[in-house]
């Protein structure tokens, strides 16, 4: 019997593997294709204080082993959150981690007070880094002072496992790690999309209305593998480690260099119940190899 | 909504790069409605990595047809599908064609693959005894396709075969020249002419329901990559693979479309 | 009749395509299948002052869409190149520009001294950003200063075209093109490879020797797109771009988001010629949308 | 060296994941080496990105013979060409093994797919009425090749055919029970076989040649992407692709390889 549950922070997951914020909906959209049950944890799309209606058409398009969004955060606001979804996830029997995003460091403290007035809600993952959005977004997230002020200012405000979800769209991603960590950040989640661009050669126009998007998917994942390592090396804090894993062995690759868990994105898209087959191949993996605790994955590459 | 690993039954070249592929998908077949799609991995290799999106054409004992024209990486691995061949899909997927409000005439116009969407319309109507009109448009003759519809007019752009002209302009002249009671369009085909349908219907004053497409990631409404912007409706934007592919034509705004 | 040619500094090509640094050898090693003097310019692999070995294998892994590869310069040293390679370079009928790496400073200015005594060299690309060797390479590279500092110490010992190649692993590249910019280089060359991991999970050892490489290939296409862009938008020196292009339809992507020419790296592995395919591409795209001159191309994206 | 854009000429599975391909090829037909191999393009859409390596297994008219075992993503795509599918292959590449030398008997040693350096070996060597002593190595007998071999000494690791055990030691045998006038090894196999034929190599003091892989980008010298460590030359890496992949046993530190 393998021990195949993590802890992040306060809290035990039952497993290391994760969906992505803005992958997986707000939890809730394909409970006729997942048990959502056997999940380490479900976290939700970013929510922002008001609805966003996202940016214009055309907000997604394929390239080579990935994908450039640009969503823009649409999404139905926080109140409508509680409202009319947080109901619903509440008896999914999965742990929530709702994510968070704003254009100012008063609107996440604000987003956190709000939240906390609710339970059901098993942790909190902030959002510094969203590159498609016009005001903070990646702004905040490349800059290592407000990343840090946004971290030591939420911290106050609960007791919640808080987890911060980094860029990789600078120069050394460790450093914003340790300046979460000295914050008290329990986590950080490494990480969000690289910035890119598609143009289309016939109309010569952006493919994207944003003209840059965020690059998702399996071409990114020695990137994401390569700044997990990097923040591995230089924090304590546990790393949820994400970043185009599309099958167990991916997500073995980022416990291997130094992740305690990890989240799939992009690859629910092509395989919705992709999360739980990765956690069974976890789990046969360390069968397969007498390892009794997925934790002891962790940084367990053989230099 | 299903997701099946199934296999193919049958792939059939139609003409040029049209081609019905059939799939084993009893689940799919049993609850699918008029206007729906599945998505379908065309790749076990990432290569593409995302799924494509098609029309249920038909059903046929315990599988779905789809009709698709090669455009493309994702078509062209489908074009080379073999029987038996195991195939990945989630469907069906989407709203449909809404049937039960108050019309008397149907008016089905397809353009283009967009015909694809019409049989298991005709085929519903015609379970409800409702009177169906059909109009199928194609650049020229090869690329028409008929099957499983009935008393078909036909344009073609080049004029190859019956109208000369777009399929919009046939159903004008029709409308001018039939009385027609109580009709209401359902129109699938190329933003264009699902553009000129839209002022067509106004024109008329026809209620009018289109289907149309978009660039997808997931098909089941949780990536929010689909957007389709609305007039009238509380959202700005509306999502194709979740709250569409069908909407009421007068509530789309169309010169968003790239 | 389309024109075909750009300029670069003081030096005209008779079209925008090159091939990049380290994916064609020193110039004169597939003769057999490709007529060079058909390409824009030849960039030699990275020369160091004395020959390198090279990292222990593996050198290279592929990854989805892309490879990583660790080579660490091995070269034959800038003494072998010269007395051996630029003699048979020179007969090429093609344009040579002259890659040089340093692990000082110094060394930068010693290979340029050296290499000023020669003729045959059109220019020079500076290569401050090889992820895979210890000393310097991506330390220099990912700091403004020192970078501003080689680009300013080497651009007094030359006339000749300097081209100044960045890497991507950095927060705001246009930080350093401007740089360089300002102290005098003629061209940037955007992008170097993204630092990148794999891992055997069987072995459960990095794949590569040196754990960390650099990724190559289509998949960092989007990322690369996004840098030149960056770049071109804050600076008036032409971009050379490269990432992940492998055909004439990412050529023009490149081009349209502002880039004066173009390299092809990776993609050479696959086709030793595409380098000329791509051109060709170039010049019918043009033909077919009756652009004049090749160089209208270059920021021509609509927005 | 030759860029061709060629057509697969026929495609067969000899047993289990095992397949020969036939290539139209007659530029590197004409011009191959005994121990040469071809870069082939196994799919033209970047997945995977990169050529493989596959020794030239065979000629026959005007084509080249491949023979390889599906071991990922690459040869599972070989093992799906159809005839008259169009492939691109550059060849031939790397050294050869060299036969000009002082020797009087040829040991050719194959283990697993390191077999199909050895037919064009051996004829070569008949050609020049050089006695071969032929020993060929699988881990069953699902897996033994033997074609285009004469009078093979089999070993199969479960001894399901022939010697019971690896084919080094049965090479041991050999030249423990037989008297062979000035002998040199040529030996192609997977690495840890290449390990002991050159310690076997060093016991009876023969000049051995052996056929190594790696990992490879380019193919042709340019990337250095696939070095091996050598000892007691000038410098401390070959490449496999150019320098190789024949080299002197003695001169390869093997512990190096991953
Ligand atoms: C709800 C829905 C139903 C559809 N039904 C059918 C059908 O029944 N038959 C059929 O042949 N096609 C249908 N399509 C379109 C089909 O999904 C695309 O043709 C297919 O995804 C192209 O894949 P590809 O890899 O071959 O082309 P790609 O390489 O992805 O693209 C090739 C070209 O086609 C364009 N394209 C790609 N996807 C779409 C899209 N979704 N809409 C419009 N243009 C696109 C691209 O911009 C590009 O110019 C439908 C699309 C949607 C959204
Ligand atoms: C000079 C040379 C000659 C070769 N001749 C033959 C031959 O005649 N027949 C044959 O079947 N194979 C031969 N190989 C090996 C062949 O190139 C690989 O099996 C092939 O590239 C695997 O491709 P893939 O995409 O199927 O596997 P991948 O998905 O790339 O890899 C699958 C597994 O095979 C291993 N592998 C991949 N490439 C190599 C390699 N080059 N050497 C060793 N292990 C590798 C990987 O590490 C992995 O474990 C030769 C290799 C070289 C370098
Ligand atoms: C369509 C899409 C929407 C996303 N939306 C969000 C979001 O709202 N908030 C967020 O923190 N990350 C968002 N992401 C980033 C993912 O959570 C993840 O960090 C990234 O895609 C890399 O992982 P992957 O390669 O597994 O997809 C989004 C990604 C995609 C593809
Ligand atoms: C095998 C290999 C070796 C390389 N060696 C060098 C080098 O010596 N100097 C250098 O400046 N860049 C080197 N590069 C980087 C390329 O020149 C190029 O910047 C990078 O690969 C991105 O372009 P691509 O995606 O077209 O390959 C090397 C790249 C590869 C793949
Ligand atoms: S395609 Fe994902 S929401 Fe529509
Ligand atoms: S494979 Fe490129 S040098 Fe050998």
């Amino acid at each position: 019997m393998v021990d195949t549950s993590v802890n992040i922070g306060s809290l035990q997951l039952k497993n290391p593997v994760m969906v992505a914020s803005g992958t997986f909906g707000y939890g809730n959209e394909c409970l006729d294709l997942v048990d959502v049950s056997k999940l380490g944890a479900v976290i939700t799309k970013s929510l922002t204080l008001k609805p966003r209606d996202g940016n214009p058409p055309m907000r997604i398009v394929e390239t080579t082993g990935g994908m450039l969004n640009s969503i823009g955060l649409a999404n139905v606001g926080i109140q409508k959150f509680i409202l009319e979804k947080l109901p619903e996830l509440k008896r999914l029997n999965t742990t929530m981690i709702v994510n968070i995003a704003g254009s100012t460091i008063e609107e996440y403290e604000e987003l956190l007070k709000i939240l906390e007035e609710h339970d059901g809600i098993a942790g909190y993952e902030i959002n510094v880094s969203c590159p498609n959005v016009k005001e903070g977004g990646l702004a905040f997230g490349t800059r290592c002072d407000t990343t840090s002020e946004i971290t030591r200012r939420v911290r106050t405000l609960t007791k919640k496992t808080l987890i911060v979800k980094l860029t990789p769209n600078v120069t050394r991603i460790s450093e914003f790690a340790q300046a979460v960590e000295a914050e008290g950040a329990d986590a950080v989640s490494v990480m969000n999309t690289l910035v890119g661009i598609a143009v289309d050669v016939k109309s010569q126009k952006p493919k994207l209305s944003t003209i840059t998007g965020g690059l998702s998917g399996p071409a990114i994942k020695p990137v994401a593998l390569a700044k997990v390592y990097e923040v591995y090396k230089n924090v304590k804090i546990p790393i949820i480690g994400l970043g185009g894993i599309m099958n167990w062995s991916d997500a073995v690759e980022f416990m291997l260099v130094g992740a305690t868990a990890i989240q799939v994105g992009t690859a629910n898209f092509i395989d919705p119940s992709v999360g739980i087959k990765i956690a069974d191949g976890i789990q046969k993996y360390c069968e397969e190899r007498r390892i009794s605790r997925v934790i002891d994955l962790k940084g367990a590459m053989k230099l | 909504m299903f997701h099946l690993n199934s296999a193919v039954v049958g792939l059939k070249k139609l003409h040029n790069s049209i081609y019905c592929l059939t799939i084993r998908a009893p689940l799919i077949k049993k609850s699918v409605l008029p206007g729906q799609f599945v998505n379908l991995q065309v790749s076990k290799d990432n290569s593409p990595l995302l799924r494509r999106p098609f029309s249920i054409y038909n059903v046929c004992n315990e599988d779905i047809l789809i009709l698709f024209n090669v455009v493309g990486n994702g078509t062209e691995l489908l074009s080379e599908m073999r029987v038996n061949q195991s195939i990945d899909l989630i469907g069906p997927l989407g709203n449909s064609f809404n049937i039960t409000d108050e019309f008397e005439t149907a008016l089905l116009v397809g353009g283009g693959m967009g015909v694809a969407s019409l049989p298991l319309l005709n085929a519903a109507l015609r379970q409800r005894n409702i009177p169906v009109v059909t109009f199928v448009g194609a650049k020229n003759k090869d690329y028409l396709i008929l099957d499983y519809l009935h008393d078909v007019n036909i344009a073609t752009d080049d004029g190859s075969k019956g109208f000369s002209g777009n399929v919009v302009s046939l159903v004008d002249e029709y409308l001018k020249n039939n009385k027609v009671p109580n009709p209401k369009i359902f129109s699938c085909g190329p933003p264009k002419m699902l553009e000129s349908i839209t002022l067509l219907a106004e024109k008329y004053n026809i209620h009018c329901e289109v289907s149309v497409e978009s660039v997808m990631a997931c098909g089941m409404g949780i990536c929010q990559g689909c957007p389709v912007e609305r007039k009238g409706t509380t959202n700005k934007y509306s999502l194709v693979c979740k709250d569409g592919p069908v909407f009421d034509s007068g509530t789309l705004k169309y010169l968003n479309h790239g």
